[in-house]
């Protein structure tokens, strides 16, 4: 078993020892024994991340099924590796989930066992998509983390979660399915799934209607995901209905997939088909960007706020990708980092404000800065990094990304600015509404933050500190494979 | 009159199949119904015999096969007869209309 | 007589339809006549046995004329039908239960020259039609709407049904013999050993089936007088009642012709004896076989139904399988 | 027809067709001779007559193709993989009807045990059939068991009214089914399916419309068993009439028996053929109109299931819709395709009758098929609902399972057939999510809900046992399917 | 020709038996109807119930034996059919026809000690 198979295997154990465990009512047990089970992959992703040099690095291949068609021979393989951007993701998977089982303690109530189990079922998934180095495989692991959403929103969410949770599988089985079909027409055209071997083969470009085809699909089985714009109704539920633990992964994590698969397999697999779509992307973005900053500002609920925000900021991602050049790749691909790792502190954060207020309507939060000045000094901090405050990473993803789109379609570029001020201002609106509006006690007295809690934002906010600061850090690692993704493109 | 042609023999054997699927698919009495299935099958054996004596390829099989066709016909009549009998056991009517207590 | 089985390989035309109409008159008047006459004489014999004369008023001192006087006191005589009756059907049941007993008579071959229909199938054509007449009967006792008519009807049918099989089944010997269902060729295969010498159990077996399908003692079931008055034909009165009598007789008539040609080998002589007429033969073997009809009657007491059925089914049933298998075993090694 | 040509027929390769015929007979005469006491051992024997009867099998791996009883009894490849599956199921549904625990009125009857041997000596017959009769003869051995089995509770107005309706309206699929295999012989002028296929493929001339008419009539009939638009209300009635284990028959072993059939008659006859042939109306009329039956099955089965409580009825739907995606391969008619049938079919073989084991289970702990008695199920009993989610799974066709691997290949094989089934393959992907969404929501039940008051008491060894070579069926086939598709090829 | 000609003379023969049998009763009914005196009274019209006012309806549910020995009759009566053309066909079978033919005999006999084991058989 190589190395990234144990990584994206690893959480196994822990759920082993979870089960191994059951029935015990000793939370505090559980919640070490899934504590540490999750420092197992961090501790292998770290791995990972030091033995990483640029490229696909770590491959691994077991074959697994043959197609005999007439004279032709089609494989499906079980093939992992890893490259610039996936490793990145992949780190961001196993901190995010380490915090977010870190924090669940205090989050969930009940079956805390069974949700540690779910969780660290969902981290094997979200770690496999991003270690697959084959669309077949990816797409397993895709499917795989539909199952353990579905239980972590349907039992532990909010007031209306069954229906979220059949929103979410609705929505995402549809993505997937389109997904599935699509990597379905890849495969029989090149035999294999291998990422490598696809790019290859497309490589030639010249069915132009084959590849803007594929392309519409791809963008729409993972559009679903990202959201974009028309696809967006689940997400919200999900955000707002969802318990916040697992919002962490799934907004930090989860919908990043969506980013990944349009960059690796979009961009990289069907370059022309995509410039062909490129204005359509741009529009797209620009729609869900101003679109999302526009719903973001008349929310009440800070969860719902913050689901719009996402949407908002995916269309940055959108445009990035539309670019279609250097920076606006490199652009996209950080800011699906450094969105995993701000929305991931939000919820961090949001998660710790329900517990004490059981409420995250911003109509009856106000003034928590008196009463926890640790809590709202971080949500300060927090929505300062997402408005894009320079040396935080949410700037140095905008303003690559816009340092891309200006390039190519300056005029969206433009409009597109006028998103990056409605974000200045719902976020402030919101927070500043919650932290430092008029005082009323109506929750009596509430606690301020835990070390574990203080620890746990900080981590996050270091993070973002340090890609805003040294974004080298992460334009180095994804050097190499950006420039793969270039040569496609002709940039 | 010692060839016939085949096709009066199938277009009877179709109006017996098509009035046998119309009270089939009608008729209240659960008796009638399965004489209705009767019919269409017996339409079967017209259409094989006739096939068998006057078709393309003349040839045996034909009456063959009706033959088993009937026999097979008798069974699931029996069984259907038997079905029908335990049924109106327990519920006392022969109307198919009266089997609803399995619906969505 | 040699014309009528030459007609039957003429040309089909409308004018041989009206030729057989000629033809098949004088059969009916002969089968009327023995109706007649076998009424009277079943009564005779049966008086005879009982050891009193039996009718010896109407027409002379063995009361010749007694049946048809009868036959005219029930043409004129009132024909009632109750007013719950089923009408059509009460109406149509005593011609049901007729048709099918003269239909089958055509099927049968008398002696070597007056055969009326010579088919292939013609045993099976006998069975099948001859089944039909249990619906003339059940129709009876369903359209009276009354109790003993209803228990009537249905007793003749589960009878009847019952019996029928073991009657089939006890054929199969004779088909496996003579290698045809066609009648003529039965006969003609007996030419020197009638069936009943090689088939003893399945004569057996045929000969009590067949008085159970003919409802005659001791299977009379369906009209036992003491038990339902008079079963399916309760109801009826006149010449409809007439019709049913009739149909029984025909069926009698039926019955004992087919026994002549299944198993005595019908118009075939005696060898040796070949100067009598062929037809000469056929009565008299067919007439020893009415009487062994009258003879079981008269000695036999009546069945419980319960015995009837499962008589039919657990005794004779298995019987005429076990003659089918034994026919075969025998017919393969000394064949 | 003498004793030596008798004789010069290879007679050992009906070894598993004659095991099954005599067990029943045995059994049923046991049955009737038999002591009181000796009864409940009955299905034991009929399970290791099953096994036996895989072994026979099994020793025919790899012998060459073999016609007996002048071409009207086959055995090639096709019929061994096929009885394969047949007596693997039975094999598991026997161990189901031995697992049960409450003295149900009729599961110490022998019929029920010898009914379904009947039943599977029918459908053994049918893989291996060379000629319509027989394949007919063969189907109306399984159908007549069938409906007995169906009736069999006789007390019971649910089982009385599930058997009613299967009998009329295969009654009426009989009738269909015989009405085109009449056209079908009038026009090839013989039963037998190698010269039907040699006749099809020449011009048929005048005869074609009555040929395409023939063979949509024969479909519509066939569709019966496998429970295809129009003939498919009878499934939910019938499985919820039913007894469990019988359901379960019907769902898997009839409708793998009825694919069977299908793919004898339509593929056999078609394959060879292909578009490039002389007769391409006929060709496309057909196989157009069993694409439009899929997608018809697909369709309704998914969305009716979504409203169901019963859980028999459900599975019944679902199963409905199962029949729809089987019937892909069949329209692509790729080489692939009899592989992907036959792999979907094994797989359907495990999820299905575990998802009836597990239903068979609580039914008898709590006396209701309704979808609440799931309710709380992973608190009561943690693996039962871990083994239901994993069955569910693969009906829903979720990775890491058998269903996923089934779907995949008929995806694939959909996609590569010339012309490409974009269609069907785009409706069955969409019907899939539908069908999420009721499978889904048993998972619901089990896990987000709270128990009810009657609690399952624990589950005895020989109800595990079915459970566990499911559960492994089932992931095995999910994780390593070149075990499945190696043994086909 | 000839066996064609008798075949098709025999249907006809069949048709005129059929006739005479269907005018027999005719013609002797509309006869009797103008011999026989017609004066019907309510007594006359009432069922027979051996002098007893009539009281129910007379079609009540019957004994269930009845529909079982006409579903056993079914089944025998069309197995029994098979007999026949092997019978007629059996010089030119050999053996196997034998054999194939006890085999089919036993089965039916199976049936049948099945039914009279399930106490089918009994009447009462």
């Amino acid at each position: 078993m190589g190395t990234l198979s144990l990584l994206v295997f690893s959480p196994a154990i822990g759920i082993l020892a979870l089960l191994m465990t059951r029935n015990s009512d000793n939370n505090q047990r559980t919640h070490v024994l899934a504590l540490l089970s999750s420092f197992i992959p961090l501790l292998l992703s770290i791995f990972v991340f030091a033995l990483f040099q640029g490229g696909n690095q770590l491959e691994e291949r077991v074959s697994w099924i043959t197609f005999q068609v007439a004279e032709r021979t089609l494989t499906l393989d079980y093939e992992l590796a890893v490259d610039g951007f996936s490793v990145l993701l992949i780190i961001l998977t196993t901190v995010v989930s380490l915090l977010a089982i870190l924090s669940a303690r205090w989050m969930v109530n009940k079956d805390l066992n069974l949700f540690f189990i779910f969780m660290l079922f969902l981290e094997i998934g979200t770690l496999g998509v991003f270690s697959a180095h084959n669309l077949i495989l990816f797409f397993v692991f895709f499917e795989i983390t539909l199952i353990p959403m579905f239980f972590l929103i349907g039992k532990w969410g909010g007031t209306d979660r069954e229906e979220a949770a059949f929103r979410y599988i609705i929505y995402n089985g549809l993505g997937s399915m389109l997904l599935l079909l699509a990597i379905a027409v890849i495969f029989i055209n090149v035999g294999n799934t291998n990422f490598s071997v696809v790019a290859d083969f497309f490589s030639g470009g010249e069915q132009k209607r084959f590849q803007a085809g594929m392309a519409i699909a791809l963008l729409l089985a993972f559009g679903v995901k990202l959201p974009i714009f028309p696809l967006h109704s689940w997400m919200v539920k999900v955000h707002v209905h969802a318990p916040p633990a697992l919002v962490m992964i799934h907004a930090g994590v989860l919908l990043k997939i969506g980013a990944y698969g349009l960059i690796k397999f979009g961009v990289f697999f069907f370059p022309e088909g995509f410039e062909i779509l490129a204005p359509v992307i741009a529009i797209l973005g620009l729609i869900n960007l101003l679109y999302g900053a526009f719903l973001a500002f008349r929310q009440t609920e800070l969860r719902a706020v913050l689901a719009y925000s996402s949407i908002s900021h995916m269309g940055l991602i959108l445009l990035g990708v539309a670019a279609l050049n250097e920076a606006g790749i490199q652009g996209a691909i950080f800011q699906a980092v450094s969105h995993g790792l701000i929305s991931a502190l939000f919820f961090l954060l949001v998660g710790i404000l329900l517990v004490r207020t059981q409420t995250t309507h911003l109509k009856r939060l106000s003034g928590l800065a008196r009463l926890t000045p640790l809590l709202a000094g971080y949500f300060l901090v927090a929505a300062l990094a997402g408005l894009g405050l320079p040396g935080m990473s949410g700037f140095v993803s905008e303003f690559t990304v816009f340092l891309g789109i200006f390039k190519t379609m300056p005029v969206i570029g433009a409009i597109g600015t006028l998103g990056l001020i409605m974000t200045v201002v719902y976020f402030l609106r919101a927070i500043l509404n919650m932290t430092f509006g008029s005082y009323r006690n109506t929750f009596g007295n509430l606690k301020d933050l835990r070390t574990e809690e203080v620890i746990s934002a900080t981590i996050l906010l270091l993070c973002i500190i340090g890609i805003g600061i040294f974004p080298n850090s992460v334009a180095l690692t994804i050097q190499q494979t950006l420039e793969t993704i270039l040569v496609g493109i002709g940039g | 009159m010692s060839t016939l042609p085949l096709q009066p023999f199938l277009i009877l054997a179709l109006i017996l199949f098509c009035m046998g699927l119309f009270g089939a698919l009608t008729k209240r009495n659960t008796i009638i119904v399965l004489v209705c299935i009767e019919l269409m099958l017996n339409a079967v054996n017209l259409n094989l015999v006739a096939f068998s004596k006057y078709g393309a390829q003349p040839d045996i099989t034909g009456q063959v096969f009706s033959l088993f066709s009937i026999t097979i016909a008798a069974a699931e009549v029996a069984v259907g007869m038997a079905i029908l009998i335990a049924w109106y056991r327990n519920k006392n009517s022969v109307n198919i209309d009266e089997v609803d207590e399995l619906k969505d | 007589m040699e014309w009528v089985s030459g007609l039957l390989a003429s040309e089909p035309s409308s004018s041989n339809f009206f030729t057989y109409i000629f033809i098949s008159l004088p059969l009916l008047s002969v089968v009327l006549g023995f109706v007649t006459y076998a009424i009277l004489a079943e009564r005779k014999v049966l008086g005879y046995i009982q050891l009193r004369y039996g009718p010896n008023r109407t027409g002379g001192k063995f009361g010749l004329l007694q049946t048809v006087a009868d036959v005219l006191k029930l043409l004129i005589k009132e024909d009632t039908r109750p007013k719950q009756a089923d009408r059509p059907l009460f109406w149509l049941a005593p011609i049901i239960a007729f048709v099918p007993s003269f239909m089958v008579l055509s099927a049968i071959p008398f002696t070597e020259s007056v055969v009326f229909a010579n088919f292939g199938v013609g045993l099976l054509y006998f069975i099948a039609v001859s089944g039909l007449t249990t619906i003339g009967i059940l129709t009876a006792g369903w359209a009276s709407n009354n109790k003993y008519a209803l228990m009537g009807g249905m007793r003749s049918a589960a009878q009847m049904i019952s019996y029928e099989i073991p009657l089939l089944m006890s054929l199969v010997g004779v088909v496996l013999f003579s290698g045809s269902m066609n009648l003529i060729e039965i006969v003609e295969q007996q030419q020197y050993v009638p069936y009943i010498l090689v088939q003893p159990i399945g004569f057996i077996i045929f000969v009590i089936a067949a008085t159970a399908e003919l409802n005659r003692i001791p299977f009379d079931l369906p009209e036992a007088e003491s038990e339902l008055i008079a079963g399916y034909h309760v109801e009826y009165s006149g010449f409809r009642f007439a019709f049913f009598m009739l149909a029984e007789y025909v069926y009698l008539f039926a019955m004992s012709a087919l026994i002549t040609v299944l198993f005595l080998g019908g118009w075939q002589p005696i060898p040796g004896l070949g100067f009598i007429p062929d037809f000469v033969w056929f009565a008299i073997k067919f007439s020893i076989v009415v009487y062994m009809f009258m003879w079981i009657r008269a000695t036999w007491p009546r069945l419980r139904a319960d015995q009837l059925m499962e008589f039919g089914w657990k005794i004779l049933l298995p019987a005429a399988m076990a003659n089918i298998f034994l026919s075969a075993i025998v017919k393969e090694l000394f064949f | 027809m003498d004793l030596q040509t008798l004789q010069s027929f290879e007679w050992g390769i009906m070894t598993p067709e004659f095991t099954i015929l005599i067990a029943g007979i045995l059994l049923s005469l046991l049955d009737l001779f038999g002591r009181e006491r000796w009864k409940k051992y009955l299905p034991w024997l009929a399970v290791i007559s099953i096994g036996i009867a895989i072994l026979f099998l099994g020793n025919q791996a790899g012998h060459q193709d073999v016609s007996i009883l002048y071409d009207t009894y086959i055995f090639d490849p096709f019929s061994f993989y096929f009885k394969f599956i047949l007596l693997l199921g039975s094999f598991l549904i026997y161990l189901m009807i031995l697992s049960r625990t409450t003295n149900h009125e009729i599961e110490d009857r022998g019929e029920y045990v010898y009914l379904l041997l009947a039943a599977l000596l029918g459908t053994m017959v049918m893989a291996s059939s060379g000629d319509i009769i027989t394949l007919f003869v063969g189907l109306e051995l399984l159908s007549i068991s069938s409906y007995i089995m169906v009736g069999l509770r006789k007390n019971n107005l649910h089982s009385n009214e599930g058997a009613m309706k299967y009998v009329i309206n295969g009654g009426i699929a009989t009738a269909f089914t015989l009405f085109g295999m009449s056209y079908v012989y009038g026009i090839s002028g013989s039963t037998k399916l190698v010269d039907i296929s040699r006749e099809m493929s020449g011009s048929l001339g005048s005869g074609e419309p009555v040929a395409i008419i023939g063979f949509i009539i024969l479909f519509i009939g066939l569709g019966f068993k496998i429970s295809t638009v129009p003939f498919h209300m009878w499934a939910p009635d019938v499985y919820q009439g039913a007894a469990t284990p019988v359901s379960a028959f019907l769902s898997v072993i009839s409708k793998a028996a009825g694919f069977m059939i299908i793919i004898r008659l339509f593929w056999d006859i078609f394959h060879s053929i292909g578009v490039a042939a002389e007769n391409d109306a006929l060709f496309e009329a057909i196989f157009g109109f069993v694409a439009t039956v899929s997608i018809l099955t697909m369709v309704i089965g998914n969305i009716v299931a979504l409203r169901q409580r019963n859980m028999k009825r459900l599975l019944a739907y679902s199963s409905i819709g199962h029949a729809g995606y089987i019937l892909i391969p069949l329209v692509s008619l790729t080489p692939m395709s009899l592989e992907n049938i036959w792999f979907y079919l094994l797989a359907y073989v495990f999820m299905t009758i575990g998802a009836f084991m597990v239903i068979y289970i609580l039914e008898q702990a709590k006396k209701s098929e309704d979808i609440s008695i799931f309710s709380g199920l992973f608190k009561e009993s943690p693996l039962l609902a871990v083994a239901m989610t994993i069955f569910l799974a693969s009906l829903a066709g979720i990775p890491g399972t058998a269903g996923f691997i089934g779907k995949l290949n008929i995806l694939i094989g959909a996609v590569i057939a010339n012309p490409a089934q974009y269609l069907l393959a785009g409706i069955m992907a969409l019907m899939t999510v539908v069908s999420y969404i009721y499978y889904f929501s048993i998972f619901v039940q089990m896990f987000i809900r709270e128990p009810e008051e009657e609690r399952i008491t624990n589950i005895s060894g020989l109800q595990w046992t079915p459970l566990i070579l499911c559960v492994l069926g089932t992931i095995g086939l999910g994780i390593f399917p070149f075990i499945a598709l190696n043994f086909f090829s | 020709m000839d066996s064609l000609h008798v075949y098709q003379n025999s249907y006809t023969m069949i048709v005129v038996f059929m006739v005479i049998a269907f005018m027999l009763p005719i013609v002797a009914l509309t006869a009797g109807k103008l011999l026989r005196p017609n004066e019907p009274t309510k007594a006359k019209m009432k069922i027979y119930e051996s002098g007893v006012e009539p009281f129910q309806d007379a079609r009540v549910r019957f004994n269930v034996r009845y529909y079982l020995f006409a579903l056993m009759f079914v089944l025998f009566d069309v197995e029994t059919v098979f007999l026949y053309p092997w019978a007629v066909a059996y010089d030119h079978l050999g053996i196997f026809a034998l054999i194939e033919m006890l085999i089919f005999i036993v089965v039916l006999f199976l049936g049948l000690v099945y039914a009279w084991k399930k106490g089918v058989l009994k009447w009462t």
